[in-house]
């Protein structure tokens, strides 16, 4: 029935984010023979780990059609409350149980607000961006602040070989795929997403489970926010602005839809954030001009989502032919 | 939590006394606004906290205001401060040419202005500056780095992290970076420039591609000082964190002369940097605003010629440095 | 929400009744409603009476907040926002949303001011020189609007995503194209729009209160309106009834990125500059003032006396906290208080209303 | 205490047949299953449910009748946990039995399965069978699902359920009767004793019907019992045992199959008796063709399609699920590409455009009214007035920012639904959401009226109405044809083509396979086209 040109097209956008991937590979890799030594790829992971991270706590939210806006705030915070008790000489474990318990009450509150008052989740989280970063901001009186060396270790140091902060990414990963894909709680985050109504009358509890998405977006943001911190020595007053349109970009990039009950961390988001840092990386071992970065990366994400988007539509298509 | 409580308090103390201003009887307290375009860098603070002690000292009050990169809300806010009658504004242009309005507006309810840190383009709008230069002390400050780059004979590959390309200060010290290298483009190629917006992520991961791409660089000026942290972190990672002197040394230069900035110099890392004098400045913008209130007057221009300290002249700089005297 | 407007409805138009029992229960309901409808916290205008409990709340502790001039200041505070804010509500209605707005404005004040300055414009000094200028940063929010209409209703895109990777790019070009430097010696003619006054109206606030009340027209009389009404309500049913839900959608957003170019052009006549970085914080501020107002982010909900209201809320607060000196830290987060207070009236209004 | 109660309850009954009449009649064999006794319960102070009493006994299926507002869904939700009861009691195999949540009742062994299916089409069979409790197994304490244990289980399931597909398919990739099997596998997975049917064969093709109701035949003679609801009367009296009728929340009739006509429930169910259900159709058919269609074709969809509808005609499109009934509809209307063929309307050749046919006077009426015609939380209003819009414009002024003429368009809209009778709305502002399946379908009609338009496609335009509701329809349709527009009515009933047309062509697998003048309409020939058709085409 269908002649070649609707294979090859077919094809074409079945795969379009991996050879869109491939092509900037290719492309960077022409441009200078650096980008593509092992060392640099490791730089990639590294540098992706912490949006990725946050990321992937956004793809939760993000399948049950909600959304997260405050997740660069709360990063802010947790670096925030991560320096002062480092600075106060406190040990590393308790500053990282300290900043897991930050992006829990985090989670918490913009959970509470969701579920209990039927607020839309992009109103709250709006909310609570502002409120996130002001009081950090109030906190840190506006100021810079240096990290010490404890906190450091987090960035610099490695275990097996492997920096840390490829090897929480790695953690964080393996457990958001393992929670979506093999628990029934994660199987649940889908129906959810797919039909919150059927899936209350199904006997799912899908307050709980909105409850626990929004906690673990905040939890991801601040260990996202604390990996990154861990590798900039300082926490600029500035620090984690605008990161929540990196996140939703780097899930949607992955193919996670916005309307819920579609998408995965794995590949889906991991590649969504590579492909973001893979394309900064690039730009900059290349020497690009500083003025282009936004207009390359912008397009990139335009095209990458237009392919998928594309992709649906067709697929919709054929489902409703047959 | 009690910090908030006090927050709170602090508001309706604020409000109680701003109320006790417009009541006829009592002493008037002045009341100054300031408005800073933004406190992103560790410089901005200094000179707000400055400017704020000092007006604290004359028992003046201080209306703060930060218009966070957006020239409009500098605008918004300083018509607030006009309609408040304040009886003077020291404000941080957002940039040379946005401000003149907002001059011609204070110049209109002839409420004295002064510009700290940053000059108006020409305009017959009345208004004082307290200036530093940020190119001209940049240009020092590289330049001093390429002589020390020159006495080692050796060519030198640099790399420039540059501010947000909509802030024209950072665009004032990328200018000056590349003027001076243009006087040594024998023995200095720049490699890399790396656009941070001012986040400390990207140049984390700017100087570490830098590095990738060059393994060679030994050469990095930064338009901030606020960026050495990350600096720091992705040079150790490279194992090229060296003092100087030590085989493999980075020249590092910076700008603003913050407490992290005056730490290196101390321990021998950086090479230079370029400083504001806040101390200054900010005594100077106060003293100013208050004269042009009472009708002296006073030279538009107040210069502030920075300096650049090095290893050459810590010692005796280190006192009007005032990352040396700021306690993080 | 509907069951709301009937309360408000004065001609309720009887159909035949299903049974007595039925009529009761609807009865019963609207003894309700008209009960909820005297608490002004639940009416439609909640956020304007809170508005003013605000005002007067603070109108003591602040001196000059009641002044004549900052009323002036406020409004001129108001009016750019309220442009951008309105055309973002038209978008909402239809269900999306446009975070290009910002990067629309700081665009076409760097093209405008690219075609006007009298140093280095292309027009510099000619006395068609602010015509064409007006022209030009218009047909820049047009053509953004357009893009984005088009991304969104052909490829099927979503918007949020859309208008995103807009914002990044509309807003790097600006940047790249002025190499950061800020554009000024714009003809005075020009900058009249944005300071001068006729007698003593502003001409900032004709252009509003033109644009306001064309839009409200617009919304509330015209077949466009209630085309995009219909659009956010059921898209599908939409065009099975014949509506052209594919140009309606793309006026939405060329109505959203004119808008934005409007507010350009008071921004750049009253700062006398074209900048790169224009009006570059206010996104957040614009979606929220919309949102405060009661716009639905859901599509096929909102009006423009709404998104007056939020606006004139957002600004009052950073005017009155602004004039109290409070902090930076301090004012964000009353603000994202406010935010979220607004959003629990509207929530409580509603189960009120639906009666649960 | 337990006896006292007994015996009260048993008093409850007696008084209850007497009212009932003949439910009790003969001794029932064997204890019922379940009882309902004397169930009371309000919204809003309206009492819904005025003392509803009636047993179902193991291994029966009750038919449960009654049109939409009776109290059926009320008295089911009750029974399915979803909501709670004010008054009375229900009994399960003699225990006191009161549902807090629909997880409860499940574990009492009530399975609800409803009308709109509730399954997640982005999850695979096996998932949806189990989403509500997962086999686990523990991963270092952690509950994991445990896969293995899952796909046997649904294999069986689907094995006994005779449904040919692999646990791991997404069920978006079912048919809709699959999906019904599905929502069964989910009730055997909780191996309940009681299912609770709702419309489950209005989106079942003939053939998956028949499938259906052998599967319950034989759940039935594994002692399972069923409540069925249905509108379509004729399969009540196929498939029930027991049959109740339900009016105003009252049982105004019950009894064994044998005691039921359709005339009789039907009597009952409306509280009168419907002088009749079809309206006379005084076929004024005239010869001015209204629509014409000549080899129209889009490959794998429709081909080669020609007939000709004539003014005052009423069309019957009849065949089975996927026949391509649908896609002609929306080719036609210009919704879906026809890559061939040409359509004229009223003598002139169809513009293009959706648009372009609606202004040449066409009209489609969508068979799903939630998704394609209603602006669910708009008034009915602005939902009538949606189509015509554009002629309510101020003299003259077409373009797209004309103003519109409101009072007129309150005053047409308020004409036009009070003609098709919109029943349940306090006014014309009022949420159609809030409107019974019936009442909604009358304000989509209502909103072509108001186009007027000489050339409706009617999509299924009685699908999940009640009785009196499609009365009206019907009628509507009736006057239609009598003041000269040309009607094309697709439906799954062939009953109500036969009641309603003048010809009726019989499409399968995307051909139309037979054309039936009214003369000689006949269940069997139709049928017969419907089925041999695409049986052949299943054999090639």
């Amino acid at each position: 029935m269908k002649n070649l040109r609707d294979d090859i097209e077919a094809f074409l956008l079945r795969w379009a984010s991996l050879l869109l991937f491939a092509a900037i590979f290719a492309a960077f890799g022409l441009l200078s023979p650096k980008f593509l030594e092992p060392q640099n790829l490791i730089n990639i992971l590294i540098q992706s780990s912490s949006i990725a991270i946050t990321a992937i706590g956004m793809t939760f939210v993000l399948l049950v059609a909600g959304i997260d806006l405050s997740v660069g705030s709360v990063m802010f915070v947790a670096a925030v409350v991560a320096g002062k008790l480092a600075l106060g000489g406190q040990p590393l474990a308790l500053t990282i149980a300290a900043v897991l318990l930050i992006g829990l009450a985090c989670g918490a509150i913009n959970a509470l607000l969701v579920t209990r008052l039927a607020i839309p989740a992009f109103i709250v989280t709006l909310g609570t961006l502002y409120l996130g970063r002001g009081f950090g901001l109030w906190m840190t009186e506006t100021r810079a602040m240096n990290l010490p060396e404890s906190l450091l270790q987090i960035g610099a140091a490695r275990t097996l070989g492997a920096p840390v902060p490829i090897l929480v990414f790695l953690f964080v990963l393996a457990l958001a795929h393992v929670v979506l894909t093999q628990t029934p709680f994660g199987r649940q985050i889908y129906a959810t997403g797919n039909d919150r109504e059927t899936a209350r009358s199904a006997g799912i509890n899908t307050k709980r489970i909105l409850f626990l998405v929004y906690v673990i977006s905040g939890l991801c943001a601040a260990v996202g926010g604390l990996v990154s911190v861990a590798q900039l020595g300082a926490v600029s007053p500035t620090f984690g602005n605008q990161r929540e349109f990196a996140a939703v970009a780097a899930a949607v990039l992955g193919g996670t839809s916005l309307f819920g009950g579609r998408g995965n961390v794995f590949p889906g988001t991991v590649a969504g954030a590579i492909l973001i840092q893979t394309v900064e990386n690039g730009l900059v071992i290349i020497n690009a001009d500083p003025y282009l970065y936004p207009l390359v990366m912008s397009s990139i994400i335009f095209l990458a989502v237009g392919a998928n988007a594309e992709r649906f539509r067709q697929a919709r298509r054929g489902a409703n032919a047959s | 939590m009690n910090r908030l409580i006090t927050g709170a308090a602090a508001l309706v103390i604020a409000a109680f006394f701003s109320s006790c201003n417009t009541a006829p009887s009592g002493p008037k307290q002045m009341t100054i606004g300031v408005s800073f375009e933004t406190l992103q860098t560790e410089y901005w603070v200094a000179g707000f906290e400055a400017i704020k002690s000092e007006l604290k000292k004359r028992n003046i009050q201080a209306l703060e205001a930060i218009a966070d990169g957006d020239a409009n809300r500098q605008l918004e806010q300083i018509n607030n401060f006009i309609a408040r009658r304040v009886d003077g504004i020291i404000a941080v242009p957002k940039d040379a040419k946005t401000i003149i309005p907002m001059i011609k507006a204070a110049n209109a309810a002839n409420i004295p202005i002064v510009l700290y840190n940053r000059p108006a383009d020409q305009t017959d709008a009345k208004s004082v500056a307290v200036v530093a230069d940020n190119f001209a002390i940049t240009k020092a400050t590289v330049e001093y780095m390429c002589e020390q780059a020159k006495k080692t004979g050796k060519k030198y590959k640099a790399a420039i992290l540059l501010g947000d390309l909509g802030d024209i200060n950072a665009m004032g010290r990328r200018d000056g970076f590349e003027d001076a290298v243009k006087q040594y483009s024998d023995l200095i190629e720049v490699v890399a420039r790396i656009p941070t917006e001012w986040n400390g992520e990207k140049a984390r991961a700017g100087v570490t591609n830098a590095l990738q791409a060059n393994p060679d660089i030994n050469f990095i000026f930064t338009s901030s000082d606020f960026m050495f942290p990350p600096i720091i972190q992705a040079l150790k990672e490279a194992g090229k964190y060296k003092k100087i002197g030590e085989e493999g040394h980075v020249l590092l230069g910076g700008f603003d002369g913050d407490a992290t900035a005056y730490q290196m110099l101390v321990d021998g890392y950086l090479d230079a940097d370029g400083v504001q004098d806040v101390y200054f400045e900010s005594e100077a913008a106060v003293q100013a605003v208050l004269e042009m209130k009472v009708g002296k007057d006073v030279p538009v221009k107040i210069l502030d010629l920075g300096f650049v300290i090095h290893q050459g002249n810590l010692k005796e700089m280190a006192a009007k440095m005032w990352g040396a005297q700021v306690e993080k | 929400m509907t069951s709301f407007t009937c309360a408000r409805s004065g001609a309720a138009v009887k159909v035949v009744m299903e049974d007595s029992a039925k009529q009761r229960r609807e009865e019963s309901a609207f003894v309700f409603e008209a009960k909820a409808l005297r608490n002004p916290f639940v009416s439609e205008y909640s956020i304007f009476y809170l508005t003013i409990l605000y005002f007067f709340a603070l109108a003591p502790f602040t001196p000059g907040l009641a002044s004549t001039e900052n009323a002036a200041n406020i409004f001129s505070n108001l009016l750019p926002l309220l442009i951008v804010a309105l055309g973002q509500t038209v978008v909402l209605i239809t269900g999306g949303i446009d975070l290009s707005v910002t990067s629309t404005i700081a665009l076409s004040s760097v093209m405008g001011a690219m075609v006007m300055s009298g140093d280095q414009g292309w027009l510099g000094g000619s006395r068609w020189a602010t015509i064409a200028g007006v022209v030009v940063m218009l047909l820049i929010g047009a053509v953004v609007g357009l893009f984005n209409g088009a991304a969104i209703t052909i490829f099927r895109m979503p918007a949020f995503i859309v208008t995103l990777t807009t914002m990044m790019f509309a807003s790097g070009l600006a940047i790249w194209l002025t190499k950061s430097k800020t554009i000024y010696n714009l003809p005075p003619s020009f900058n009249a729009i944005g300071k001068g006054s006729v007698f003593i109206v502003p001409y900032a606030l004709v252009v509003t209160a033109l644009l306001a009340v064309a839009l409200h027209v617009m919304l509330s009389r015209s077949l466009a309106g209630r085309w995009l009404y219909a659009i956010g309500h059921n898209a599908k049913a939409a065009v099975v009834s014949g509506v052209p839900v594919g140009r309606t959608t793309r006026l939405a957003y060329v109505i959203s990125g004119l808008c934005a170019a409007a507010a350009s052009i008071l921004y750049t006549g009253r700062m006398e500059t074209g900048s790169p970085v224009l009006g570059q914080r206010i996104l957040l501020d614009v979606i929220g003032a919309a949102v405060i107002g009661g716009t639905s982010l859901f599509g096929g909900r909102g009006k423009v006396i709404w998104t007056v209201c939020g606006v004139l809320f957002i600004t009052l607060i950073d005017n009155s906290l602004n004039m109290l000196g409070l902090s930076y830290f301090f004012i964000m987060m009353v603000k994202g208080g406010v935010i979220l207070l607004a959003a629990l009236l509207d929530a409580w209004r509603n189960r009120l209303l639906a009666g649960r | 205490m337990a006896q006292v109660s007994n015996l009260h309850h048993q008093a409850g009954n007696k008084l209850r047949r007497v009212q009932v009449g003949n439910l009790h009649h003969r001794k029932i064999l064997g204890e019922p299953i379940l009882q309902f006794d004397k169930i009371e319960k309000s919204f809003f102070g309206v009492r819904v449910l005025k003392g509803v009493s009636f047993a179902l006994e193991a291994g029966h299926i009750l038919g449960l009748v009654g049109e939409n507002g009776a109290g059926k869904s009320t008295l089911m939700n009750i029974l399915g946990g979803v909501l709670p009861f004010d008054a009375g009691r229900m009994r399960l195999s003699g225990a006191e039995y009161a549902p807090r949540r629909p997880a409860e009742a499940r574990a009492h062994g009530v399975a609800f399965i409803h009308q709109e299916l509730n399954l997640f089409t982005n999850l695979s069979i096996a998932e949806n069978i189990f989403i509500a409790d997962f086999p686990k197994r523990r991963i270092a304490g952690v509950p994991v699902i445990n896969r293995r244990a899952m796909r046997e289980q649904t294999k069986s399931l689907l094995a006994a359920l005779e449904l040919h597909a692999t646990p791991e398919t997404l069920v978006e990739n079912l048919s809709p009767g699959e999906r019904q099997l599905v929502e069964i596998a989910k009730a055997l997975s909780i191996d309940a004793r009681i299912i609770i049917l709702d419309e489950p064969t209005t989106s079942l093709t003939v053939r998956e019907t028949e499938r259906l109701f052998a599967l319950l035949d034989r759940l039935r003679a594994q002692g399972i019992s069923m409540i069925y609801i249905s509108h379509n009367l004729g399969d009540v009296l196929r498939m029930c045992d027991d049959i109740v009728v339900l009016r105003d929340g009252e049982v105004v009739g019950a009894g064994r199959r044998g005691e039921f006509t359709e005339e009789r429930m039907i009597a009952l169910m409306v509280g009168r008796t419907l002088d009749q259900l079809f309206p006379e159709r005084a076929s004024a058919v005239s010869s001015e063709v209204a629509l014409e269609v000549n080899g129209l074709s889009q490959p794998g969809v429709i081909e080669e399609i020609s007939f000709c509808l004539h003014k005052g005609e009423v069309l019957g499109v009849a065949g089975l699920m996927g026949a391509g009934r649908t896609e002609l509809a929306r080719a036609l209307f210009g919704l879906d590409p026809a890559q061939r063929g040409a359509i004229s309307i009223n003598g002139l050749p169809a513009p293009p455009s959706l648009r372009g046919r609606i202004n040449r006077g066409l009209a489609f009426l969508t068979e799903d009214r939630r998704a394609e015609g209603l602006m669910m939380e708009a008034g009915i209003t602005e939902n009538v007035a949606l189509a015509a819009l554009p002629s309510f414009l101020h003299h003259g002024a077409r373009s797209f920012a004309g103003l519109l003429n409101q009072p007129e368009i309150e005053a047409a809209a308020t004409h036009i639904a009070q003609s098709v009778q919109v029943r349940g709305a306090a006014n014309l502002r009022q949420a159609v959401k809030t409107l019974s399946g019936g009442n909604q379908q009358k304000v989509v009609l209502a909103r072509w009226l108001l186009a007027e338009p000489s050339v409706f496609i009617l999509d299924e335009p009685t699908r999940g109405v009640d009785v009196g509701a499609k009365a009206e329809i019907y009628r509507i349709i009736n006057e239609l044809a009598a003041q000269g527009a040309g009607v094309l009515l697709i439906s799954s009933e062939i009953e109500e083509l036969i009641g309603l047309c003048d010809r009726i062509l019989v499409m399968a697998s995307g051909k139309i396979t037979d054309c039936v003048e009214r003369t000689d309409f006949d269940r069997e020939r139709i049928l017969r086209a419907a089925l041999g058709a695409s049986v052949r085409e299943e054999a090639g």
